[in-house]
């Protein structure tokens, strides 16, 4: 009998194996479609499910190990954000895929993203987590060899991170199901307690810990292990970026919740707390405030459209690492509320970002410029998607990072706080770049018969920008949702509002009083006299007369002001750190990729089984 | 009537011209004229972020050809004409051409018009140079320091307009004195104590800008030039004087009273904004000074000009064939004339050097590469440039 | 009838403050030509103002969003000022959310630089450029300052934060939050756009910057705007720092609203005033100085306070 | 809609005292806007004030003799202007070549080419002159006879001609396209 | 005398020119056109640092042009006249650029190419817009022969102030 959570889990790597076999065009889109809306009707289906039992759970067993996959309202959260964004995504690969190899990895890797939430034991965590890290791989791979390179190097370096972190508790626990080692660490934790001994010293402890940072932080783009993601962001299919940084990076942020889950309470008691924040956690929301910052400046920095959304992923995810890090149980509803929102708006954006390069075949800032007369789908899109990421109430964005700030300044953090609100400031920066460069301004001439977005394209941003128009005016329905997760109410308040107790947001309020607002702004506007549509040759350049020839938009090096003030700190770059690292590695690293990462699938199962028995083995 | 940049880009294409963009990694920004940091003048810069990368200056909006109406008008109209050139301090104008003239005609003009003309040249001076502090500080964003400065500049005007009759344009120094008399010592104790009520009011200049911190912020290290670059783009005055080279006119070539006067010419050697601005600054003082020493002399006696009986008859007042060069040390820098006459009743060629043709074009163009948006106008200010004179 | 309650209250409140916002105008207006030693305007000058650019009988457009962003800012004003207590009378003091207001007070400039970039001018550009990064320079002490209120009273709605403050004094009674203060006073310089930090506009050097091709009913929509901003921004500050003012000592509640009233303009001008003499003694910054200085001073004193009321 | 006739005295009286000044100082008149401008003359007495931006300008100074270099400016910055718009040409230069009447580079009658509301007599006018121009300007705008706009708008072709007579047929291109030769030559830079 | 010695030096070191004392502190050069760059290159190693101005006068009697280059020596507090002369048609007005000695030259070669028509070879600037606009072709208005009031009138179309029969006006 198959399982629904098999379905879940397969029906992409098969739709994905079909297209690739079918390389017909518009059977393979068809056939990837499906592929994606199964587990997500699925998903929804379970649901209803859920309201009545606590979890959905399976397992099997298979040559000697027994995999084991469970369903609930945490997993079924994480889930529901990769079946959305990856329904998008794949809805705006019709438009943008080139050939059927696109779609075998892009539904691969939604494939290892399914197994990754739904997995209960560590063993197919870890599987599924390779599984989505080589089909992203081979993504980028396609695209640019030396972005592929980055990443490959930093997830081989995850990779063994968690291996051998898995093997160090296997060696001690001798299972591999969370349930038992959640267990087994909770009584370590009562041991240390009590001050008998522990299984795990506490050197082994922040081993593991330290371990699995690295994993979970190299997939998130955690500084400093930030530097593959702006070039494995861009160096792909623009659409599929959108899954790649709305869904496989919440990969990451599922493994930080999952280190809560196993090593929770054992850290807590042995680090002990600040406040009511533990103390482990600092050096997670500290590394997501650090990442916040420099993901910012460096997105208002870039030239390249692509990369400015890959930092700002970086940024963006830097806030959920801080609501995580603060480890109260409302700031890990906030930062999964952020994950939430960021997967919708950054998926927005990354389907945004593909219909322009789709549709110009332009990447550069300085090549575009005037757009949003000519896509004006797209850009009402984009209205939202900047709205929501720069946190303007009524809209997504600014819910979830309203309950992180309140989080984390009612801990008591002052220095965190600071950082966020850098960090919300550094978004409007980059928007604002991105605004100017492509949609207003003076059109280079060669960009006048650009079309707007394609129709899958329009309707895959249309699905994530009305989902981030509700859950911004109604953002008790996802608070809602997440109080099920920690099965108490931690955000009050209806579908319309959030109640902290010491401080309420009111997404209905405040839409219809900025609406009441507009209104009377129109109401003035429209009784003033009639508008005439001018050209952008027909401004105020000081008196002299223009013509086209002339280039009248700041394309290239926007924020020269701000890079000129941080010269000092973008000279020490960790990319270059580990360039110059790399540069003796690369030759390692050639001879490694030839070898392992060389496309082959089942080469790379083969040598991983290896190396887990071998751990195995050397653990037992 | 909607024109849209589509509507433009379908038009020229019809016409067969396709339209690019020049080059799009810099853009390009006209600064001026109508702008609040140039006077009538035009800079053209192409600009990376806020860098300029390359500067083309762009004067001419005020050329009436001033040369060439002098050689259609008789000798003493001219004055009416030539010093509109200047217009910040008008009187240069006239006393170098009248000073040309004179030495042509072999004329050494009475001590009591020497007295006037030094006086109205100093006066001028000062007049001038609060007009650039103004200047300087509207630029700078201080606007109370420029209010208050154009506010004294009025009682400069005030006595201005009693020694001349008129405010902006005296057509005051004429080829062989001055057009007419100082009216009463009333006006010398009016001129001691507006000398001692603008040095009284140099320290709030001095809180409000020349001591402020961020005005240091804002002119050091900007808009540096060394001896040797300022020396061979001929750049004369403060500016020059702010690169460590003491070349004063009035000290130089000395003429009217400056010989007995004592001064100081001050000289910085860093060459930068700040440099130049303080320069002025210390001028300023030097120049209430030389005021303060005038009054002391009091004006001698005698005629206030050159008793010729060809003065009678203005438009047929003759200049013998021959040429001359003088030149005055104006707040701008070296201010020269060339006069060549050829016996008849009006100049036969008239060349006025307006010291803002140097620092004005090409030295600007030059110190601006590099400089920011924001410091464009103050490098602008700081070399007091003085559109007219280049453009005459 | 609770909705005409309402309606009629925010209107009551949006008439006055843009009311007192333009009298405010007309204040700086004419204390700086004091300063200058001039008579300088009548203090209707700049509803006079409002009303010839909204009289113009031609305007121009650069398309949609150039409309839209005009509209947006002044409704987002709008919709920020109901937000901010203003003693007993405001409509949403109970979401009055400090974190909100914050970010409420900010949205209005992006509604004004999506319009002027719209216009495809690079002086707007230039001026875009250096609103932006003002407003990052600004949000590192701004934000805190807002951290160690949220601190110190262990609350984020302002009416509570301010109901507080009738019981304890003013919050700059307090170190932490002195400190919270002075920083924030300095990041207000920036908010009116006051020397040294009127970068965005500076007319010597980029011609208004995003304001230069506003004209007509456009800039008449700003103005009303920026009346408003004024307004609800020293009443921001007034509420958080001087301690709002709610009183109750008489009988009728006409009366005591409008002593509330009367106590919040004299705290609100307060505030202006030295926003004023700030201005007018010093130069202007240029945009990268302006972010040194104010990631150092303003933020480590802002940090003093925030890290003072963490402990 | 509303009937905003209603309210046209009101307008008037709006737009007589708030006149923004466009800051184009196109000749030597200039120099005198600073004392006007300053605690002297103190022109914000009467609510005007310079902007720099010609789209919220209302009052035109011509400050002194037009070149046809600044003519081009001036007409270009001109038509930006919203309407109502007034233009005050300030001393004799404007108005028929005053000192410059046989100059071959100054423009002998502005009214040919932009209309002039009032035109101030004298070089240099004196402060007091110009505040007697600006007074004669509110008193027509008040009795609707600064309609310069309106003559602009009306006789568009008549000033179009005279301009394209001045400078030639498509000036306005061909003055932007003078510079592009020399903001391209990266090579001669190098 | 101090002046004299200065012009002694360098007609020594450049005998092809004519030199003499105007007065105090005023001396003045004659040297041929072509030599024009080599008499430059001596007054600059005589230190006279400052290039004041060019001056082109046009003699219309002879025919030329008589170009003066305004020298200022910082050391010697002298002013120094180099007087020239070239053919005044348009063609034969040409004249090696001095920019590579005194850099500030190029700006007064524009000038002088704007209102005058002297072609200086070498200088890259000369065909750069200068202070006229929209010139005529050939129409250089400094030039004595250059009929300013006929210009004036057929240009801004203008009639009424001029008195035709008066060759000698006066304003």
């Amino acid at each position: 009998m198959i399982n629904e959570l098999m379905i879940i889990i397969f029906a992409p790597l098969l739709a994905g194996v079909l297209a690739w076999i079918f390389d017909v065009k518009g059977i393979r889109e068809g056939v990837a479609i499906i592929g994606a809306a199964v587990p997500l009707a699925y998903l929804i289906q379970a649901y209803q499910t859920l309201a009545s039992q606590p979890s959905i759970q399976y397992s099997i067993v298979l040559s000697g190990f027994k995999f084991e996959f469970i369903l609930y309202h945490l997993s079924w959260v994480f889930a529901m954000i990769a079946g959305v964004v990856g329904f998008a995504a794949v809805l705006g690969m019709v438009s943008t895929a080139k050939d059927s190899y696109e779609w075998l990895f892009a539904l691969m890797s939604l494939t290892g993203v399914y197994g990754v939430f739904l997995a209960d034991d560590l063993i197919s965590f870890f599987i599924f987590w390779e599984i989505m890290t080589f089909a992203s791989f081979m993504m980028v791979l396609k695209y640019n060899r030396k972005a592929s390179l980055k990443y490959f190097l930093l997830s081989v370096l995850g990779a063994y991170a968690m291996l051998i972190a898995i093997g160090i508790i296997y060696a001690k626990v001798g299972a591999f199901d969370f349930t038992s080692v959640q267990r087994v660490f909770y009584q370590d934790a009562m041991r240390s307690v009590m001050g008998s001994d522990t299984l795990f010293s506490r050197n082994e402890l922040l081993l593991i810990f330290g371990l699995f940072l690295t994993a979970f932080g190299v997939k998130a783009g955690t500084f400093p292990l930030h530097v593959w993601a702006p070039d494995a962001y861009s160096e792909t299919n623009q659409s599929y970026t959108a899954m790649f940084s709305g869904v496989l990076s919440k990969a990451g942020v599922y493994g930080m919740l999952v280190i809560y889950i196993l090593l929770g309470t054992r850290l807590m008691y042995e680090f002990g707390n600040i406040g009511a924040a533990p103390k482990f956690g600092y050096v997670i929301a500290f590394l997501g405030g650090i990442t916040i910052i420099v993901g910012g400046l460096l997105a208002a920095l870039q030239e390249d459209i692509r990369k400015l959304f890959a930092y700002s992923s970086i940024s963006q995810i830097g806030y959920i690492l801080v609501g995580i890090g603060v480890g109260t149980a409302l700031s890990i509803e906030a930062a999964i509320y952020h994950a939430i929102s960021h997967a919708l708006f950054k998926g927005l954006f990354f389907l945004i970002v593909a219909t322009i390069i789709h549709r110009t075949g332009k990447t550069q800032f300085k090549d575009m410029g005037g757009l949003a007369e000519k896509m004006p789908v797209t850009f009402a899109m984009a209205f939202v998607a900047i709205l929501s990421l720069a946190g303007i109430p009524p809209l997504v964005g600014f819910a979830s990072k309203w309950l992180i700030f309140e989080a984390v300044i009612h801990q008591n953090m002052p220095i965190l706080g600071g950082m966020l609100f850098f960090g919300s400031a550094i978004g409007f920066v980059y928007l604002i770049r991105f605004t100017y460069a492509v949609w207003f301004g003076q059109r280079p001439t060669e960009l006048d018969d650009t079309k707007d977005a394609p129709l899958p394209l329009a309707i895959a941003m249309g699905i994530l920008a009305l989902l981030n128009v509700v859950f911004g005016i109604a953002p008790g329905i996802v608070a809602g949702e997440l109080n099920k997760i920690f099965g108490k109410e931690i955000i009050q308040g209806t579908i319309w509002e959030l109640n902290l107790g010491f401080g309420r947001y009111n997404g209905l309020f405040i839409t219809i009083w900025l609406v009441v607002g507009i209104l009377i702004a129109a109401v003035i506007y429209f009784l003033g006299a009639k508008v005439r549509r001018v050209p952008v040759t027909d401004t105020y350049q000081a008196g002299n007369p223009v013509t086209m020839d002339y280039n009248l938009t700041i394309r290239r090096n926007f924020f020269l002001p701000l890079k000129e003030t941080l010269a000092f700190w973008l000279r020490m770059s960790f990319d270059r750190l580990y360039q110059d690292i790399g540069s003796w590695v690369e030759d390692l690293a050639e001879t490694l990729r030839h070898y392992i990462y060389n496309g082959n699938v089942q080469a790379y199962a083969w040598y991983l089984a290896a190396i887990l028995i071998i751990l195995a083995l050397w653990g037992v | 009537m909607m024109v849209s940049q589509s509507e433009l880009v379908r038009e020229a294409r019809e016409n067969g011209m396709d339209l690019l963009p020049l080059d799009k990694d810099t853009y390009e920004l006209f600064f001026g004229p109508q702008h609040m940091a140039t006077e009538n003048f035009s800079i053209i810069l192409k600009m990376d972020g806020h860098r300029v990368v390359k500067a083309i200056a762009n004067p001419g909006f005020l050329h009436r050809g001033f040369e060439k109406l002098a050689e259609y008008r008789p000798w003493h109209t001219n004055i009416a004409l030539l010093l509109r050139i200047c217009v910040p301090e008008p009187d240069v104008p006239e006393a170098i051409y009248s000073m040309a003239t004179e030495e042509i005609l072999g004329w050494e003009i009475p001590e009591r018009a020497q007295w006037i003309r030094t006086t109205v040249l100093e006066m001028a001076r000062v007049s001038a140079y609060l007009f650039w502090i103004m200047g300087l500080s509207f630029k700078l964003g201080v606007y109370t320091a420029g209010q208050w400065a154009a506010a004294y500049r009025e009682r400069l005007m005030a006595l201005f307009e009693q020694l001349t009759g008129a405010r902006v344009y005296h057509i005051y120094t004429i080829p062989g004195g001055v057009r007419r008399d100082i009216p009463n010592d009333r006006w010398l104790r009016q001129l001691k104590d507006t000398v001692e009520y603008i040095k009284g009011k140099l320290p709030d200049f001095d809180h409000l800008v020349f001591e402020n911190y961020i005005t240091f912020r804002r002119m050091e290290g900007i808009g540096v030039m060394d001896k040797k670059f300022a020396l061979a783009e001929g750049v004369t005055g403060p500016n020059i004087r702010a690169t460590g080279v003491p070349y004063d006119v009035r000290r130089a070539d000395p003429y009217l009273l400056y010989p007995e006067l004592d001064f100081e010419v001050p000289v910085l050697k860093d060459g930068d904004a700040l440099a130049r601005a303080l320069v002025r600054r210390y001028e300023l003082e030097q120049d209430l000074y030389i005021l303060e020493q005038l009054v002391e002399m009091g004006p001698p006696g005698g005629p206030y000009k050159v008793e010729d009986p060809r003065l009678k008859n203005l438009p047929r007042f003759k200049v013998p064939a021959g040429d001359a060069f003088a030149h005055v040390e104006s707040t701008k820098g070296d201010f020269g004339a060339y006069v060549v006459s050829d016996g008849k009743n009006k100049p036969y060629r008239v060349q006025i050097r307006g010291p803002s043709i140097a620092h004005g074009i090409r030295v600007l163009e030059q110190l601006l590469v590099g400089a920011r948006i924001a410091d464009v106008p103050v490098i602008l200010m700081s070399l007091d440039n003085c559109p007219p004179d280049i453009d005459r | 009838m609770m909705v005409i309650e309402t309606a009629l209250k925010a209107l009551l409140i949006l008439l006055y403050a843009t009311f007192v916002g333009f009298m405010f105008m007309g204040i700086i207006r004419i204390v700086t030509a004091r300063i200058h030693r001039r008579v300088g305007p009548p203090i209707y000058q700049p509803i006079l103002d409002t009303i010839k650019l909204l009289s113009k009988k031609s305007s121009i457009t650069h398309g949609l969003i150039y409309d839209f962003g005009i509209i947006y800012a002044l409704g987002a004003t709008i919709l920020a000022l109901m937000f901010i207590p203003l003693g007993g009378v405001s409509i949403l003091r109970a979401y009055g959310d400090l974190i909100l207001i914050t970010f409420l007070l900010e949205i209005p400039m992006l509604g004004i630089m999506f319009a002027a970039m719209s216009s495809g001018n690079p002086w707007a550009g230039l001026g875009a450029q250096r609103a932006l990064l003002t407003l990052l320079a600004i949000q590192v002490p701004l934000g805190f300052a807002i951290v160690a209120l949220g601190e110190f009273y262990g609350t984020f709605s302002t009416y509570q934060i301010v109901m507080a403050q009738q019981s304890m004094g003013w919050s700059i009674t307090s170190l932490p939050l002195l400190l919270a203060a002075v920083a924030y006073d300095l990041v207000l310089q920036a908010m009116f756009g006051k020397e040294p930090f009127d970068i965005m506009i500076a007319p010597g050097e980029i011609s208004l910057g995003p304001m230069v091709e506003f004209g007509g009913k456009h800039m008449g929509i700003l103005q009303i705007q920026h009346a408003i901003a004024l307004f609800a921004e020293t009443l921001f500050f007034s509420n958080i720092f001087l301690g709002g003012a709610v009183i109750t000592a008489f009988a009728s509640p006409i009366i005591n609203t409008l002593a509330t009233l009367v106590v919040l303009l004299i705290k609100q001008t307060a505030v202006l005033m030295v926003a004023i003499f700030i201005g007018a003694i010093f130069p202007r910054f240029t945009i990268d100085q302006a972010a040194r200085f104010y990631w150092k001073w303003p933020t480590i004193i802002a940090a003093a306070g925030a890290i003072l009321a963490a402990l | 809609m509303v009937d905003w006739r209603l309210f046209e005295p009101l307008f008037e009286f709006a737009r007589r005292k708030s006149l923004w000044i466009v800051a184009f100082c196109t000749g030597c008149g200039g120099i005198e806007m600073p004392p006007l401008m300053t605690s002297r003359y103190d022109l914000e007495r009467f609510g005007m004030m310079p902007n720099p931006a010609p789209r919220m300008a209302d009052l035109f100074l011509i400050t002194g003799y037009v070149t046809p270099k600044t003519l081009k400016r001036i007409i270009i910055t001109y038509e930006l202007q919203p309407d109502p718009k007034y233009v005050m040409a300030h001393g004799s230069c404007p108005l028929n070549g005053g000192v410059y009447w046989d100059a071959y580079n100054a423009i002998k009658h502005l009214d040919k080419y932009i209309p002039v509301d009032v035109i101030i007599a004298g070089c240099m006018p004196r402060p007091e002159a110009v505040m007697d121009g600006i007074n004669k300007i509110m008193e027509m705008i008040e009795k609707g006879t600064a309609d310069g706009w309106k003559r602009y708008k009306e006789n568009y072709e008549y000033y179009r001609k005279n301009q394209d007579e001045l400078f030639g047929e498509g000036w306005r291109e061909k003055e932007a396209r003078r510079w592009i030769p020399w903001l391209m030559d990266r090579k001669k830079e190098e | 005398m101090r002046e004299q010695a200065i012009v002694e030096k360098i007609l020594k070191e450049a005998p092809y020119a004519e030199g003499k004392v105007r007065r105090e502190r005023r001396v003045e050069f004659t040297v041929p056109a072509e030599r024009i760059k080599d008499f430059l290159m001596t007054l600059k190693e005589n230190s006279f640092e400052l290039m004041l101005q060019i001056t082109v006068v046009d003699w219309l009697k002879d025919g030329e042009y008589e170009l003066v280059y305004q020298m200022w020596s910082i050391t010697h507090r002298t002013h120094a006249m180099v007087r020239t002369r070239i053919p005044r048609e348009l063609d034969k007005a040409r004249m090696p650029t001095v920019r590579d000695i005194y850099p500030a030259a190029e700006t007064y070669e524009r000038d002088a190419h704007d209102f005058f028509g002297v072609y200086f070879e070498g200088n890259e600037k000369m065909e750069m817009p200068w202070i006229l606009d929209d010139k005529e072709q050939g129409l250089f208005p400094h030039r004595k022969d250059f009929d300013m009031l006929g210009y004036v009138k057929r240009k801004y179309k203008i009639l009424d102030r001029f008195d035709e029969n008066k060759d000698n006006y006066v304003i």
